[in-house]
């Protein structure tokens, strides 16, 4: 089920994202969402993998830059744009979705409107057509009801019916790419099927760049095609999902996979009780592989350097100067 | 622009020489020049002035406040006016006369006057005035008219005054602020103290109520048709009523204001003011209001009633420091129960005088069998200063210190006007009061009330607050009421005045003297013994 | 919406009902009445004394002229002021007018200004136009009303003598229409001014503080993710969530403006309702002093509610229940 | 991040607001304690010439007032008086607004309905009308002044308090008490009101800061206590001279503004240190 390979839609190259002048955050990020393609990206809490998507969008807190490398979408790259320039391509051809829906939308607002508000600011539209357009994205989005829940203020919807809108305001202008970040982890179980459900389809449809940030290893499985591991804000290994998680190459991928087989990274940041030891915090990480501290395969050159990215076959990278698991 | 001194008398310019300390402005100016600049008044203009606090009523014919003071003379005219020295001088009445045994008064009144609605003014107003609003609804005239028995109207021109005993002391009061004549086709028959033409007056007078917003201003209107041919020279005159001392010094300096009467600014504002070269300072014209700071010994109290502590106090108290720093040279220090500008009758000779001496003071109490206590403490006082001006509760704090270094211990209690009253007059729970009040045009009328047995009225503010009582001071005040022989009265005062600073029931702290600040531009605001408490009909601005 | 008005109907008239009660005894608790200040300004006898007392209704036991004036006020009959000559609901009547421009003009300007520093000061949180803003809002917040208004007079009017330092209009003035207008708003500038200063560094540390809460929130970011301008982000989605505490503290501030407003009139030369208060209270003029506080209870109530319903227009989530 | 084992004042310290608020403070509160050692005479003497400008005489480094009372000693002694007031209103009101509070947040219903209108009343009557009506009426002497400011003050205590109650009383070991039977009154007491302490803390340095300059505009207005010299006394003598000695009312205003700033500043540095969740930046 591996799509055709196509050029790039999205390619982060040796990204690192720094506090003020302090140390980098994320460092040396590289990875690639191609058109069609749904990418997931996954890592505990803390690894900086909500950061990256920030810093697709340009929407860094203001004490937070990107300090190298850069950032293309559809060959632009976007690290070199002003605000101003960014803001174009903002809602136009990339998107987001965030992780809480309730709080996602103004509350002061009603839907129709904040769906509205992201049409007229990047298509020529009157007010009228605006709002037809509107409400067909609600019902694309399987909002029932839609011509009137368009008029309805977002305290009135559910938790479900609410993260439909969010999608329904980010597809609005047909993007090329949507991040999703966390976008079923405030959800019911039942509804975070149908959401997931929800952008499969529309993704399919639309043909869009899925980057789809999560730390639960059953939806990637279930929703991705390819697979990038963050860890202490670095890729430590990437790859087609099945590829990745039947196979994995990196002592911490392996790690995750062995103590939660189904499952999830911890959503409130505890460590996981079968690596010992703690994810270093930015201005303690190791000179060497970040994850060496707690790598029962650790050796002397781990300490030495980071590794450096190491094709693991075709379309699979690891950082890892002794990779576990058999060779592809 | 040269200064003009026509308003001040060569004796009320000689009494501020020699009594005030340092009073820029009217000082260094001799009295010579008074007319030879006088100027020809030029008609039209409006003049502002201000004034705290807001009137209740538009005529003083049924209350003594101050507010009414000012503007009932604008707006009403009295039988007589009075020149500096309360000299009697034509106003309705053009002529009066007295008979022998004192007891009728025919005044020959103005013809031609018309009230403000353009009735015709005749002796039945006068005497429905006097019969049935003075005697019955004003404070002061309650007493002074006490003995007049009917007033005879044999003609529209004639107003005879029938009394059942000579009374002096009434020429004096029959200006148009202390006896203001109302019009009786309005008041007749009706509840005077609620006719509504209490705030819409309807007067002989020289200006007009133009508009009234309750609170907050005044606007008057000349008089076209006022009997005092070519007069009033002002077109209107504004006042403001505006409650914050330093905001009307502020309006006075910014042009906003052209004239302060009746020291309602700051006195070291007015004294700044002086100083300069644009501004006039002028103090006479207030001896109508000639006022005392006194302090009221309460005599039931049992250690006022050994004369020795009431003289040790008030060696204890350097009257002078008060003046110089508490009135800031606005007045004379206390030698007398009656005040400097109650000429005729004011003396300190072979008054008692109390200098300060702070070691007499303690002789006398320890005398008087007050010795300290172990904390150098010899008895407690409570002093309540009047809540009317800063002056009295200033004046009360240089006194608790002056009585700390003779070993009294002084609370000075403060409380709002209401309060004060009923404590020191109703319930009489004081030991010291402290206070400023009008003597009057006539001793009778002003300084009697607080000495006379016979007045000590518990209920009836300003009365005899100390409850003195003395059957010789009773007698002499007495004898005065009817004394028609000027000088006969005379002595009678004089020596009232040394009974009175013997016994030392009320310890005179400051005669007050009063100041008008304005700009040089206004003139003759200021030319007879009423002053701005006239009709200021006289005043008009140059340029 | 019904039930809602009804329920908030009956908590404001169970307000008033506390706020009549409480200050009527408040105002009983005076030693001295109205009498003993007439009769120190006007030399009377015991006997005139008492019969005005009797004709005040002062010879009554509290409780019965609690009933008398709880039973006249439903008709409106808010009593006679004695001070004014005058009865109470004219005097007030010519005095709220004063108080109420002063107070509502001084809600919308602190509120305005205070909101702009506050946004200003909230975006560039951190850097020295943030700081000089803080430091400006501490020192206004500081520094007493009554000194801000006597520096306001000495520059503008003494100094420059370009303002109108006393009263509500030039006194006799002619004008009319605009230029009436025109002169009101001179006479008032320095006022409302004093009186904002303090409420402009209140409403300027809430805006900024909420502006900084809310530019934090997920659906700013939301905004900012659908490419909008900065300008749309700011004023359309932050500010107006923004607004919501400052519109509560308004409620809250009406009824302090109104007390701020006894030494800004004083000062001022300004007929409003708390000089009218002040004088009221000293004069022992009763009713004129519980005219005023009625009136100016029943105001605050009443901008209350009106605060309810436009907090009720800006925040959608706040039901009608 | 703040290490729990800090002590409140160490962490105020740290803060900047705290650090220059605490100072000043300090500040007031020395030359409070100190009146007396360094102006044993009390600040009413008339020690020396009338209307001395500050500098003109050393023995009067701020000048004298009106009457010849050092201006000096005035501040020192009338910081003890607006201190004092301003901390006893404070006391006061949370005092009031305490109990009413937890009563009303604890037991809710009529209770509740009957303690929260007479809050409304009181914040419905303007405040300062209320206090200079009471001070008006019952006379201007330190208690009814302190008292006076308390009781249009405490609404506001009461109305925090009362809503910390109502989150509070929801809460697992809120209930858990109840199971084991304890008594409401140890509940308020010993499990609920402890936990409000930091925003009653935090508005109390506000509450301090209102007292003052409600003193002083009440002082301002003629209606302070004659026997105790504040700042707002000696800002009120002043203000006759303000045109002639302009010092007279500048010095204690700028204690007055100085000392109010420097509460504030503490009481953002408290809102601050105790309430990390309002803390910027994310």
């Amino acid at each position: 089920m591996t799509p055709a390979p196509a050029a790039p839609l999205l390619q982060v190259n040796d990204l690192s994202i720094r506090y003020g002048k302090g140390v980098p955050l994320v460092e040396q990020l590289n990875f690639t969402v191609r058109r069609g393609e749904t990418v997931g990206l996954v890592g505990e809490s803390g690894c900086g993998k909500s950061l990256t998507a920030l810093a697709v969008m340009g929407l860094l807190a203001e004490n937070l830059r990107t300090s190298s490398g850069s950032i293309e979408l559809e060959g632009t790259n976007l690290t070199a744009l002003g605000q101003n320039a960014l803001r174009g391509y903002r809602g136009n051809r990339m998107a987001m979705i965030f992780q809480e829906p309730l709080t996602a939308l103004n509350p002061v607002m009603t839907v129709g409107a904040q769906v509205v508000e992201v049409l007229r600011a990047h298509r020529r539209m009157g007010r009228a057509e605006a709002e037809r357009r509107a409400i067909e994205l609600l019902e694309q989005v399987r909002i029932p009801d839609a011509a009137e829940r368009f008029h309805d203020y977002p305290h009135r919807l559910s938790g479900g019916m609410r993260q439909r809108v969010v999608i329904a305001i980010a597809i609005a202008c047909n993007p090329a790419l949507l991040i999703a970040d966390e976008p079923t982890t405030a959800l019911d179980v039942t509804v975070q099927a149908q959401i997931l459900q929800l952008l499969k389809s529309l993704q399919r449809d639309a043909d869009l760049g899925l980057l789809l940030i999560t730390h639960d290893l059953g939806v990637v499985r279930q929703v991705a095609d390819r697979i990038v591991v963050m860890y202490a804000g670095s890729v430590v290994e990437e790859g087609a999902v099945d590829a990745v998680l039947d196979n994995p190459q990196h002592p911490y991928t392996a790690g995750l996979l062995a103590a939660r087989p189904h499952g999830s990274f911890s959503a409130q940041g505890h460590r996981l009780a079968d690596i010992r030891g703690a994810v270093p915090p930015p201005e303690s990480r190791p000179g060497g592989c970040l994850f060496e501290p707690r790598c029962a395969h650790a050796q002397a050159d781990c300490k030495a350097a980071r590794p450096p990215r190491s094709a693991a076959g075709q379309d699979r990278s690891v950082r890892c100067y002794h990779p576990v698991g058999k060779p592809n | 622009m040269k200064k003009q001194l026509f308003q001040l008398d060569r004796r009320t310019f000689m009494a501020g020489l020699a009594t005030s300390v340092a009073l820029p402005g009217a000082i260094g100016l001799s009295a010579g020049s008074a007319f030879a600049e006088a100027q020809t008044p030029k008609r039209g203009g409006t003049l502002t002035t201000v004034a705290w606090p807001g009137t209740t009523y538009m005529n003083a014919a049924i209350t003594t406040s101050g507010p009414e003071s000012f503007l009932s003379p604008k707006f009403f005219d009295g039988l007589l006016g009075y020149d500096f020295g309360m000299v009697e001088k034509p106003a309705l009445a053009t002529e009066w006369s007295i008979a022998e045994d004192g007891k009728r008064v025919t005044f020959k009144l103005r013809p031609g006057v018309k009230w403000h609605d353009g009735e015709a003014f005749t002796s039945k107003d006068v005497a429905f005035t006097f019969m049935e609003v003075l005697k019955v609804h004003h404070g002061r005239g309650r007493s002074l008219f006490a003995d007049l028995q009917a007033v005879e109207t044999p003609d529209d021109l004639t107003a005879v005054f029938v009394l059942g005993k000579p009374a002096p002391a009434m020429l004096k009061a029959l200006d148009g602020r202390e006896s203001p004549i109302l019009p009786a086709h309005i008041y007749a028959g009706t509840n005077i103290m609620e006719n509504p033409a209490n705030t819409k007056p309807i007067g002989t007078g020289a200006f007009r109520l133009a508009s009234y917003e309750r609170g907050a201003s005044v606007v008057m209107e000349r008089n076209p048709d006022y009997w005092d041919e070519g007069k009033p020279y002002l077109d209107r005159i504004i006042l403001q009523y505006i409650p914050d001392a330093s905001t009307r010094t502020a309006m006075l300096e910014a042009g906003q204001a052209d004239i302060v009467f009746l020291n309602f600014l700051p006195a070291l504002d007015t004294l700044r003011l002086a100083a300069m070269p644009d501004f006039e300072l002028v103090e006479a014209g207030y001896e109508t209001s000639a006022s005392n700071q006194q302090m009221d010994f309460n005599l039931e109290r049992e250690i006022f009633k050994d004369a020795r502590v009431r003289h040790a106090i008030a060696h204890a108290i350097d009257r002078q420091w008060i003046v110089d720093n508490v009135w800031h040279g606005f007045g004379v220090a206390g030698a007398s129960p009656l005040h400097h500008d109650q000429r005729a009758f004011y003396t300190t000779e072979g008054v008692p005088q109390y200098a300060l001496d702070l070691a007499k003071a303690e002789a006398l109490l320890d005398e008087a069998g007050h010795p300290r206590g172990a904390n150098g403490v010899r008895f407690e006082l409570t002093i309540d200063p009047t809540p009317y001006g800063d002056e009295s509760l200033t004046a009360a704090e240089y006194i608790r210190e002056q009585f700390r270094q003779i070993g009294i211990q002084l609370n000075i209690r403060t409380q709002d006007y209401a309060v004060f009253i009923k404590r020191c007059w109703t319930d009489r729970d004081f030991d010291l009061c402290l206070y400023t009040a009008a003597m009057g045009a006539d001793p009778t009328i002003g300084v009697q009330r607080f000495y006379w047995s016979k007045n000590f009225k518990p209920g009836v503010a300003f009365s005899n607050g100390s409850s003195y009582s003395n059957p010789e001071v009773d007698a002499l005040l007495e004898a005065s009421q009817v004394e028609l022989d000027p000088d006969k009265r005379r002595e009678q005062f004089a020596k009232f005045q040394q009974i009175a600073m013997t016994d030392l029931p009320t310890l005179p702290v400051v005669h007050t003297t009063r100041a008008t600040i304005g700009w040089q531009k206004v003139k003759d605001h200021t030319v007879d013994a009423l002053g701005s408490l006239g009709n200021l009909a006289n005043c008009w601005i140059d340029g | 919406m019904p039930r809602y008005v009804l329920r908030r109907l009956s908590q404001a008239v169970l307000v008033m009902l506390l706020v009549v009660i409480g200050s009527f005894f408040l105002v009983k608790m005076a030693p001295g009445d109205l009498v003993d200040v007439l009769a120190g300004n006007s030399d009377m006898t015991a006997d005139q004394m008492a019969s005005l007392r009797v004709r005040y209704g002062l010879d009554q036991p509290v409780l019965v002229q609690l009933f008398i004036y709880m039973s006249r006020l439903v008709m409106l009959d808010f009593g006679y002021s004695p001070l004014n000559a005058a009865p109470v609901l004219d005097v007030i009547m010519g005095r709220w007018p004063v108080t109420a421009i002063l107070v509502v003009s001084s809600v919308v300007i602190s509120m305005t200004v205070g909101t702009v520093l506050g946004v200003i000061s909230a975006r560039n949180a951190g850097n020295p136009i943030d700081l000089s803003i803080s430091i400006l809002m501490l020192v206004l917040y500081a520094t007493p009303s009554f000194v801000i208004a006597i520096c306001f007079i000495l520059f503008f009017s003494v100094f420059l003598g370009a303002m109108p330092i006393a009263g509500f209009a030039t006194v006799g003035t002619q004008a009319t229409g605009f230029a009436y207008a025109w002169d009101v708003v001179k006479h008032l500038a320095m006022p409302v001014a004093a009186l904002c200063t303090f409420y402009v560094a209140i409403y300027g540390r809430i805006g900024r503080a909420s502006m900084l809460e809310v530019l934090k929130l997920d659906y700013v970011r939301t905004a900012r993710a659908k490419g909008l301008p900065e300008r749309r982000v700011i004023y359309v989605h932050a500010l107006r969530n923004a607004l919501l505490p400052l519109v509560t503290m308004a409620g809250l501030q009406v009824s302090a403006l109104v007390g701020g407003a006894v030494l800004i009139e004083t000062i001022f030369g300004l007929p409003g309702m708390g000089r009218t208060a002040f004088d009221a209270v000293f004069e022992r003029d009763t009713n004129l002093l519980l005219g005023v506080l009625f009136i100016s209870s029943l105001s605050v109530v009443v901008v209350n509610f009106v605060i309810d319903l436009l907090y009720m227009a800006l925040d959608p989530r706040v039901e009608l229940a | 991040m703040t290490v729990g084992s800090q002590s409140l004042i160490v962490r105020l310290l740290r803060h900047p607001s705290g650090l220059v608020g605490l100072l000043l403070i300090a500040l007031a509160v020395g030359m409070a304690l100190g009146a007396g050692f360094f102006f044993p005479a009390g600040p009413w003497t008339m020690a020396g010439p009338p209307r001395l400008w500050p500098g003109q005489n050393a023995a009067f480094l701020l000048g004298t007032d009106s009457l010849g009372r050092d201006l000096a000693a005035g501040l020192f002694h009338g910081s003890r008086v607006s201190l004092a007031v301003g901390a006893s209103a404070a006391v006061v009101s949370i005092l009031i607004g305490t109990v009413v509070g937890s009563l009303s947040g604890y037991y809710g219903g009529w209770l509740d309905d009957v303690l929260m209108r007479l809050t409304d009343a009181m914040q419905t009557i303007p405040s300062f009308l209320s206090a200079i009506a009471i001070v008006g009426i019952v006379g201007p002497s330190l208690p009814t002044i302190i008292f006076a400011i308390a009781i249009v003050s405490w609404p506001m205590i009461a109305r925090l308090v009362r809503a910390e109650f109502l989150r509070l009383r929801t809460y697992d070991f809120v209930q858990s008490c109840r199971i084991i039977g304890m008594s409401d009154m140890r509940i308020i007491f010993t499990q609920i009101l402890p936990n409000c302490l930091a925003p009653i803390i935090v508005a109390s340095s506000v509450l301090v800061a209102t007292a003052i300059i409600v003193e002083a505009s009440l002082s301002f207005l003629g209606l302070g206590d004659p026997n105790a010299m504040s700042w707002g006394t000696i800002l009120g003598n002043g203000r006759a001279a303000l045109r002639t000695a302009w010092y007279m009312t500048a010095i204690p205003a700028t204690a007055l503004v100085l000392t109010v700033l420097a509460l504030n500043l503490v009481g953002d540095a408290l809102n601050d240190v105790l309430n990390p969740r309002l803390k910027e930046r994310s």
